[in-house]
């Protein structure tokens, strides 16, 4: 048995086993799923971390859950495939990879900071449940199988929305997020069901090689589109992203960002691998650049009056997604012509994957951040904030390099991804870079603003007490802003061998079906 | 025409729960909605599968060369389990913002906004 | 230090951090020289808090977040009335919200 | 909730027990007719409900505790963990016992139409039955908490928040 041929089932199996033993393991003493909670995180992410290795080697990975050999997709006599199957390409892997190092971030910081709390075997499940749900949509070749992983991460991110169930905005936003979630995701399993019914499979790759765009086709492509739209937060459809990133615990609120990722993920790739035909790029193409525009606007000047400091950073995941979408809709419009999409299309598609990587990092980072300083503040209102910056030095300090990376200064990490967004925008239409700088130019303003009234100014007598947070929460935190540092100093390699593999299997539709249906297609 | 009745009772159980999810102010009313929502799913994916004449999908039975498709069964239990696990959940989300605002109208369980 | 091209331009971080040091060095090298008309005692000394009147105890010196960029919400009042508007807190618009922008959608997949 | 009135205890005492049967019956079955752990864990917890509706909750709190409860729902799902991870010689979930002989549903199923031979159905038959496990656990864990609807906050709320 040779193990690295199973690292894409280990990925999904940890978590499960996290999420299975923890109520177990919490019967005996809250220690041990402290320990659990950080220690299976972390293998989770060596698991991802090798899974990315072994696909920038190696090329799309195949597992076929159940079968005689991993790679057996097509057993003999068969021209569809029957199992699940889960197909690990380039982008796969590297969202598999930054995600899970969003949750070891996230759980290492989870650990004090949820001692507070009663009910910590519960939330360990429910997070690994979380994780395994996010890394399941990511990894995932089966459109049902996508279905219901998505739900799995839903129904955990439910009750770890409302898992402070005291609080009575915590249960409102869960309510909220209950069910306009539940519609959306009943509205994949419908598109599910029409592409099952009109073409006989549910693998995703076998699906987009005989897609014909038939009317049954074009509803499967608008409910599977609207719909993850949603789950990823565009505008107009972001109101209950708010609401529950505000009001989850903050290891919980970092570590959705990931899991709109995902959905985002799902977006790309039912915008590209499965309906990417010549005949709906443009639709599909320009409706992404529209919800992109609309996202990075309206959730920008949102975020720009919101007193609250969690509020406030949810509104801009929001405005980052948009430039995320914004940066793969251009791609998908280039993609039309080969001239284009060599001159500026696999730049625009690269800047917006490494958008996500980065964005996963400084906004996990924010969050984690407002957590450490409501644990030690033990206030979310930024009216009652001041001076925190004397107590709490080194929270000030991460948090200055998050906010800076997150609005773009050089030489942080989003600059660079969003030089390359604004860079490859400009040659579609000046008017979308122009939106591009305003909301980043915003984005500084608004964050100028938390750090001048969280941080600065003359300390506060009443905030007097206040200390910095414990070492776990700070190794968490550390452990993302040397991501940071890393994705920030190294642009280059980092764009050669792990972003723009990525940006090119996202756009190799033949590729994305050869690697399940062979390549006598 | 009688071949396309199932699917007709597909779309009106679907727009009865959303109907339900979109005007109906009470709490309970709504997560009904989301059943009812759920349940046409589920009926949606039963009826694809359906083979008029066919025969039931379980090997050693199989007597006759038409059968059911088995698949969209399977996604239908699955999608019940996990209709079963929201469903569970919203309700106890229910009780809890019903002992926290005093109310089940939803028009007033709004302080997150703006 | 690896450069990233985009068609019409380069970013490398070597060549920031270098530039970055060097204005950095100019900076503190032009702070250095001091001011030569600065004398203590006159009303050069005194607060500046951007028109408001100073407080007295310095203690009181504050500048409350949900007062910063005022002006800019101000002008824009007209957007922000109807962005709050547009954000009612109430479950049934986010539902029919999602639920009117897949059946554009829709409409507009089978158009094409 | 309180006991019902004696017609409906009676009946309740002397019929609940089929619905027991029939859902041990669905569970092992899983693998050969229509059901499996799910829909019997269903049924199964079914009578659980039943019998908390007729007799009143004092009939099920004092016996069985939600600790013992959680614990089967968690033995339950490793078990399914594990049975996925056994398969790993070849691939995960691979059946590996199924015609292999073994005396644990290790069967050769027999070619043509028949009624059917339990002893069949390897990894799939056992997954049947853990998946069985929890769902009875779980789903009798839900209707105990919803019929209490206690409240599961420690005393005087939780501390840490910021109002």
């Amino acid at each position: 048995m040779r193990l690295d041929e199973h690292l894409p089932a280990l990925l999904l199996a940890l978590p499960l086993l996290g999420a299975f033993s923890a109520p177990l393991v919490g019967k005996g003493s809250r220690r041990w799923v402290e320990l659990l909670l950080p220690v299976l995180s972390g293998l989770t992410f060596a698991v991802a971390a090798a899974l990315l290795h072994r696909v920038s080697v190696g090329g799309t990975q195949l597992y076929v859950m159940g079968a005689e050999r991993a790679g057996l997709a097509l057993p003999s006599g068969m021209s569809l495939p029957i199992r699940i199957v889960l197909e690990v390409d380039a982008l796969s892997a590297l969202m598999a990879a930054s995600g899970s190092l969003v949750a070891f971030a996230c759980a290492l910081f989870a650990v004090p900071y949820m001692r507070r709390f009663s009910g910590f075997d519960k939330f360990a499940s429910l997070y690994f449940l979380l994780v395994a749900g996010m890394l399941g949509m990511e990894v995932t070749g089966d459109l049902f199988n996508f279905f219901v992983f998505l739900e799995i991460a839903s129904v955990a991110s439910y009750g770890l929305v409302a898992f402070w169930r005291d609080r009575p905005e915590a249960i409102e936003a869960g309510l909220k997020y209950t069910v306009v979630s539940t519609v959306a995701a009943l509205m994949v399993l419908f598109a599910a069901g029409f592409l099952y019914g009109n073409h006989g499979v549910l693998n995703m790759a076998a699906i987009a090689s005989r897609v014909d765009l038939g009317v049954a086709d074009k509803v499967a492509m608008a409910l599977l589109f609207g719909s993850l739209a949603m789950k990823a937060g565009a505008v107009p459809m972001h109101m209950w992203l708010p609401d529950a990133y505000g009001e989850a615990p903050s290891c919980v609120s970092a570590l959705l960002v990931s899991v709109s990722q995902a959905s985002l993920y799902g977006l790309f790739r039912t915008s590209f691998s499965l309906f990417g035909l010549p005949r709906v790029a443009p639709l599909l193409g320009w409706g992404l650049v529209v919800l992109g525009l609309l996202s990075m606007f309206v959730g920008v000047t949102m975020a720009i009056v919101q007193k609250e400091i969690k509020r406030l950073m949810a509104y801009h995941a929001i405005s980052q997604t948009g430039y995320m979408l914004l940066g793969v809709g251009v791609g998908l419009v280039a993609s039309l012509s080969p001239a284009r999409m060599e001159s500026f299309g696999l730049v625009a598609i690269g800047g917006a994957l490494y958008h996500v990587i980065n964005h996963a990092m400084y906004k996990g980072l924010l969050f984690l951040t407002a957590g450490a300083v409501y644990y030690s503040a033990g206030t979310r209102m930024l009216d009652q904030m001041g001076g925190l910056a004397r107590n709490m030095p080194k929270t000030a300090s991460l948090f200055a390099l998050a906010a800076a990376a997150i609005a773009g200064l050089p030489p942080v990490n989003g600059f660079t991804s969003k030089l390359l967004i604004y860079q490859s925008s400009y040659a579609l239409s000046p008017f979308l870079a122009a939106v591009g700088m305003i909301t980043s130019v915003l984005t500084l303003a608004s964050f100028v603003k938390i750090f001048q009234s969280a941080f600065l100014g003359p300390a506060l007598p009443e905030l007097s007490e206040v200390r910095e947070v414990p070492a776990p929460m700070l190794a968490g935190m550390a452990l993302l802003a040397l991501a940071i540092a890393g994705l920030s100093l190294l642009p280059g390699p980092v764009l050669e061998h792990m972003v723009m593999p990525a940006a090119r299997a996202l756009a190799d539709r033949g590729a994305y079906i050869a690697a399940v249906m062979g390549g006598g297609m | 025409m009688t071949g396309s009745m199932p699917y007709v009772a597909v779309a009106v159980l679907f727009l009865c729960g959303l109907y339900m999810v979109l005007f109906e102010h009470n709490l309970f009313k709504i997560a009904l909605g989301i059943t009812v929502m759920e349940a046409s799913a589920n009926l949606f994916l039963v009826v694809l599968g359906y083979r008029s004449g066919g025969g039931i999908p379980v090997y050693t039975l199989a007597s006759r060369e038409a059968m059911v498709l088995p698949t969209p069964q399977a996604l239908t239990l699955t999608a019940i389990v996990i209709g079963l696990a929201t469903t569970a959940l919203l309700l106890s989300l229910v009780v809890w913002a019903y002992r926290h605002y005093g109310t089940l109208d939803i028009q007033q369980i709004r302080r997150l906004r703006g | 230090m690896g450069a990233i091209y985009t068609g019409s331009g380069y970013w490398s971080v070597g060549w920031w951090i270098l530039f970055a040091a060097l204005a950095l060095a100019m900076t503190i090298y032009f702070r250095s020289l001091g001011r030569g008309d600065y004398k203590v005692g006159t009303e050069q000394e005194e607060f500046f808090n951007a028109g408001h009147p100073v407080p007295e105890d310095p203690r009181e010196y504050r500048f409350p977040a949900a007062s910063t960029y005022w002006g800019f919400t101000r002008a824009l009042s007209r957007y922000y009335d109807f962005l709050f508007a547009f954000h009612t807190g109430f479950l049934q618009d986010y539902v029919a919200l999602t639920a009117g922008v897949l059946a554009l959608f829709g409409v507009l997949a089978l158009l094409v | 909730m309180k006991p019902m009135s004696v017609v409906v205890r009676s009946v309740f005492c002397v019929f609940g027990w089929f619905v027991l049967v029939f859902g041990a019956y669905v569970i092992v079955h899983g693998h050969l007719t229509p059901g499996g752990g799910f829909q019997g864990g269903a049924v199964f917890a079914t009578f659980f409900a039943a019998l908390m509706a007729s007799l009143g909750e004092g009939a099920f709190g004092e016996s069985v505790s939600s600790r013992f409860l959680s614990t089967v729902e968690s033995l339950g799902l490793l078990l399914f963990w594990l049975l996925g991870l056994l398969g790993m010689g070849r691939t995960f979930f691979h059946n590996f016992l199924a015609g292999s002989g073994s005396i644990l549903f290790g069967g050769s199923v027999p070619v043509g139409p028949n009624e059917g031979a339990l002893a069949t159905g390897g990894t799939v038959a056992l997954m049947n039955l853990s998946v069985g496990m929890e769902v009875v656990a779980g789903l009798t864990l839900i209707t105990v908490y919803m019929a209490l609807a206690r409240l599961v906050v420690p005393d005087g709320g939780e501390r840490g928040h910021d109002r």
